[in-house]
């Protein structure tokens, strides 16, 4: 199955995103509500059956914070990328994955360590480098006078 | 950090042993906060963060070529393998196509980086189970390779021998005879490993069985590399998403289904035999093109996202570039593989022993900074 | 007095006599008492330090390396070396230790190493006490060091250590009957306990000879469940680096562990030690029936280099074994105990007293 | 009976596959010919390092004292972690034109993670890697290095 068919049939599965044919993968927007249920559709269909969660990345886009999911199939292996973005800088919350892959565990830990992005329905929802002094330093707006050297 | 201990539910008779950040067989600051029960492990806690560099913050302020030197410094032992994975991240975003000689050098190197790897993986196995004299014939037969190493690109572990377009340097003429002399040498001795460990009775004893986990859950976990391969799945991107001169040479992937300790470290130890077919596929053939594509002075990335996945001695590194259209990734992501294989640590080893708890551990191999980053 | 090195029994009794004259017997005894001491400690402390070198020696030639080389040829003196900065190294308190038995730990467990060397023959004539109960008393003395370990575990207010301690307990527990079946064993073979009567049994053919089949198996299950009784690897859970950091004497540093260092390495030359004795003729040299030039030469060589000798041969055994295996797990450490050595120990022993009965021995 | 032959079995099994680990360490303790164990303060004299090896970024001068660094500085802009800081004068040159040349190379080598980049990016190959390795100092002030030699020139014909 080719990027076009994946894309026609995510489509079909999860109607309601944004799909985008990108370079490499099928990127598909997911709107923060809609996560759980799209995720679930894309690893049951039996067409696209993304049964690994390779990973969780987030990413602070300006203005929203997002995360980004890279699925693959480890049947056809095809993946896809899924985006969700929220806009509420102070208490960003997104379901959370782990029920339908356990691998989303200790990837959303680092993503709520990182970027202080909570996730709703995480079993043990602790941070996993940082103790909880630290802000969160992969946000754009993060600033260490001591322990970044500016050059 | 207290607190963490303290919020252990505990049952009767329970008591909670700290493994590390110091201890011999953790290798390296991997702290488990194990609760026990007399010696049976009934929860194992993984604390990891001792060693965060925060490389992926330190990526947003550092050009392309720059942030090679880094991915040195996570999974040490697969150095090549990691700086490999970036250049082909930005050559992709770049739409590069780099010379044949740079793929197979780029694929011997990759080669060796996963025998000695998988050496070291020995040698710190058999010092976890006991038999101190493996760690010593490990690292015995790893320092040829390290030779190979220091000679070509310069380092001995931390080899920045990768650059964005190509390499850094052209191999060394010594190249090709030190690394078939490596392979010749290593063919006599891979034998000897399994005279002295392999076949042992208590070695099998010690490993069959123990830490199961099968093939489902090994997806479901996003185990990758031996640790996956060891249950039965099928996940090597040398196979499935071949790059380099992947593609030019016939290999077998290694698949067992048991998924016990004793498998994982069996298919790294016929991966080593692999590695040294893939490798004398190549040596001798290594065709004639310049070592580097000529870049410019000032690397930028067109503006976009770009994933890279290779297959490390320990699994799938993914590499996440987002790119804003400047000389610094807007974001980067490293999707480790130590990372994903520490998450199941605990189903691995609830219900067995302390002792077991060691060998699942070390049968993981995983290498402490590739965790933290 | 003539000072005979095959023969010294002559030397012994003139030290006794000489003493006993000009002294009151009471005061002798405490004397000679006092000499043994100091004798069986200098011993203690030279063999100490050389089998302390010669493990290293012999794991750095197995593993493809040099081992010590730096201080004195070949780096002889590095044990010295070793020991004397261990002399000067800080005893750290332990908070929450049981202070009287955390002192207390390391000397039982020298004590009892101590006991034990006090009645092992070294050559005719150079025993401190003949005891008709020898063996019987060597088994007893011997087992008597797991005690220090368990004080050692327990007053050290660290969880690795304690389970060291258990795992220790249970392993001597149980490997303590192998070692007394192997022995028992020699002892239908050899129809006495005391052990200079057991040497000149062994005048025409040591018993692993004399005992065929039996004698050998014997000598191997001595060896492995020796080697599970001194906490040596493959059997040294108690320690177990990679496990439990350094398990029973996690806790010690300087002097006090020094001792534990030491004790395990005597320990290990008592198990060779008795092995000799039982199994290999003690201080007697090898005799084959009807050589006499042979034997001639053999005789040459005098007693106490063939006890030694021979110790060293099974104490290299030993270590041969510890530097090649992987460590067992507490489970299979006692699965093997009692489901294959104790098995075939007790088939063993019934199998001796048949060949003993049956006369088919020499 | 069967179950009994398989007890028998595991037990010569289980000391054959013991006694092949014996003969391996056994072989290298009774032929101890093949250390290769390198002695090495002792044979500092013959240790020769390869001639890529990576110990210390140097400036070569030739004999008149002359090196090619021009001082544009396009190794400090590559160097990742500011382990190079130019610090550059202006001179008048025979010709009677300013010129701009370096005063001061400093390498911070307590810093440098020996990636390579400044030594590969050099437009006037000014730059090489040294293959002294022994670095450890007692004060570590003492690892920063002024790489060009005092009262040294830029070569001719070197832009």
């Amino acid at each position: 199955m080719d990027n076009v068919q994946l894309a026609a049939s995510a489509a079909a599965l999860a109607p309601g995103n944004e799909i985008v044919l990108g370079k490499q993968f099928v990127e598909m927007t997911v709107a923060p509500e809609l996560l759980v249920s799209t995720a679930t559709a894309l690893k049951q269909n039996k067409d696209t059956l993304f049964d690994m969660l390779v990973c969780i990345t987030g990413v602070d886009w300006g203005k929203e914070l997002g995360v980004v999911y890279h699925l693959r199939s480890t049947v056809s292996n095809h993946m896809i990328v899924l985006k969700t973005k929220v806009s509420d800088r102070e208490n960003p919350e997104i379901d959370s994955l782990c029920s339908l892959w356990p691998a989303a565990d200790f990837h959303e830990r680092e993503v709520f360590d990182l970027l202080g992005i909570k996730f709703r329905g995480h079993p043990d929802l602790r941070r996993l480098f940082l103790d909880s002094t630290w802000g969160y330093p992969l946000r754009k707006d993060y600033k260490d006078d001591i322990n970044i050297l500016a050059k | 950090m207290e607190e963490a201990v303290n919020n252990i539910p505990l049952e009767e008779e329970e008591y909670i042993i700290n493994m590390g950040p110091q201890h011999p067989s953790t290798h390296g600051v991997l702290r488990l906060v194990v609760s026990l029960k007399g010696e049976m492990v009934q929860n194992v806690e993984p604390h990891i963060g001792y060693i965060h560099r925060g490389i992926e913050k330190m990526c947003e302020s550092l050009t392309y070529p720059q942030i090679i030197h880094l991915t040195d410094r996570m999974d040490y032992l697969s150095a090549h393998i990691n700086n490999e994975a970036v250049s082909l991240a930005v050559e992709k975003a770049l739409d590069i196509e780099v010379s044949d000689r740079v793929k197979y050098i780029r694929t011997i190197l990759s080669e060796l980086t996963r025998i000695q790897s998988h050496q070291l993986f020995w040698a710190t196995f058999g010092m976890d189970l006991g038999g101190l004299t493996c760690f010593f014939y490990g690292l015995r037969d790893r320092e040829l390779v390290m030779d190979i190493f220091e000679e070509t690109c310069g380092g001995r572990m931390i080899v920045s021998y990768n650059c964005p377009g190509g390499l850094m340097n052209d191999i060394h003429p010594n190249f090709q005879k030190r690394t078939k002399d490596f392979i010749k040498y290593f063919r006599k001795t891979l034998p000897e490993y399994d005279r002295l460990l392999t076949g042992n009775v208590i070695f099998q004893e010690r490993l069959k069985g123990i830490g199961i986990i099968n093939r489902e859950d090994a997806i479901a976990w996003g185990l990758t590399g031996p640790v996956g391969r060891a249950s039965g799945f099928s996940c090597d991107i040398r196979k499935h998403n071949p790059y380099s001169a992947y593609n030019k040479v016939t290999f077998k992937e290694i698949l067992y289904n048991e998924g016990d300790s004793f498998h994982r470290y069996q298919v790294r130890m016929d991966e080593m035999r692999e590695s040294m077919d893939i490798i004398e596929q190549l040596i001798d053939n290594i065709p004639e093109g310049p070592y580097a594509e000529k870049m410019k002075p000032v690397i930028k990335l067109p503006e976009g996202e770009y994933w890279q996945s290779v297959e490390t001695a320990r699994g799938e590194l993914g590499v996440f570039i987002v790119s804003d259209g400047n000389k610094n990734p807007y974001r980067m992501k490293f999707r480790s593989p130590c990372f994903a294989n520490l998450a199941p640590l605990n189903i691995l080893a609830k219900g067995f022993k302390i002792a077991d708890l060691v060998a699942i551990n070390g049968s993981l191999d995983l290498v402490i900074p590739d965790i933290d980053r | 007095m003539k000072f005979n090195i095959y023969d010294l029994t002559s030397f012994t009794q003139w030290i006794d006599s000489s003493l006993r004259a000009s002294m009151s017997p009471g005061w002798a005894v405490a004397v000679e008492m006092i000499i043994i001491g100091l004798v069986i400690l200098i011993f203690f402390a030279l063999i100490g330090l050389f089998l302390v070198y010669a493990e290293r020696k012999v794991c750095a030639l197995m593993q493809n390396r040099l081992g010590p080389n730096r201080v004195g040829p070949g780096g002889i003196f590095q044990t010295v070396a070793d020991l004397v900065k261990l002399l000067f190294v800080e005893l750290v308190p332990i908070k929450n230790a049981d202070k009287i038995l955390f002192n207390l730990a390391p000397f039982i467990v020298i004590v009892a190493s101590i006991m034990a060397i006090g009645a092992l023959p070294f050559a005719k004539g150079l025993q401190a006490i003949d005891l008709n109960i020898g063996v019987f008393y060597l088994m007893a003395v011997s087992s008597m060091g797991v005690i220090g370990v368990l004080l050692a575990g327990w007053s050290s207010n660290n969880k690795y250590s304690l389970i060291g301690a258990m795992r220790s307990g249970a392993q001597i527990v149980s490997y303590e009957l192998s070692v007394g079946l192997a022995l028992i064993t020699m002892v239908v073979l050899a129809g006495t306990m005391q052990l200079s009567e057991m040497i000149e049994a062994q005048r025409w053919g040591w018993f692993i000879f004399k005992g065929h089949i039996p004698a050998v198996i014997a000598f191997v299950i001595y060896i492995v469940a020796g080697t599970a009784e001194t906490n040596r690897g493959p059997f040294d859970l108690a320690e177990a680096e990679s496990e439990l950091t350094a398990g029973y004497h996690t806790e010690y540093s300087g002097i006090k562990f020094a001792l534990f260092f030491l004790a395990e390495y005597i320990n290990m030359f008592i198990v060779a030690a008795i092995a000799t004795t039982v199994f290999l003729g003690g201080w007697m040299p090898l005799h084959v029936y009807g050589w006499d030039g042979f034997n001639k030469v053999m005789d040459f060589i005098p007693p106490f280099f063939w006890f030694l000798g021979k110790s060293f041969g099974v104490v290299f055994l030993m270590m041969w074994l510890k530097w090649t295996f992987p460590r067992l797990r507490i489970d299979q450490l006692l699965t093997l105990e009692w489901k294959f050595l104790l098995p075939i120990n007790i088939f063993n022993l019934l199998l001796m007293a048949f060949l003993v009965l049956v006369g088919w021995h020499w | 009976m069967r179950g009994f032959i398989k007890y028998i079995r595991s037990i010569f099994d289980g000391l054959i596959s013991l006694l092949k680990g014996l003969s391996v360490t056994g072989k290298y303790f009774f032929k101890p010919g093949t250390t290769w164990t390198q002695q090495y303060p002792n044979n500092r004299k013959e240790l020769k390092m390869f001639d890529r090896f990576k110990g210390e970024v140097t400036m070569p001068h030739n004999d008149k004292n002359e090196h090619k660094c021009t001082g544009c500085g396009i190794c400090e802009i590559n160097c990742p972690n500011g382990t190079i800081e130019i610090i550059s004068a202006s001179i008048v040159n025979e010709e009677g034109k300013k010129q701009r040349i370096i005063d001061k190379h400093i390498y911070h080598l307590g810093m440098c993670t020996f990636c390579g980049l400044c030594v590969k990016t050099c437009p006037f190959q000014a730059l090489a890697f040294g293959q002294e390795f022994e670095h450890a100092v007692f004060d570590r002030t003492k690892l920063t290095k002024i790489l060009n030699q005092p009262g040294s020139k830029l070569m001719k014909g070197v832009a």
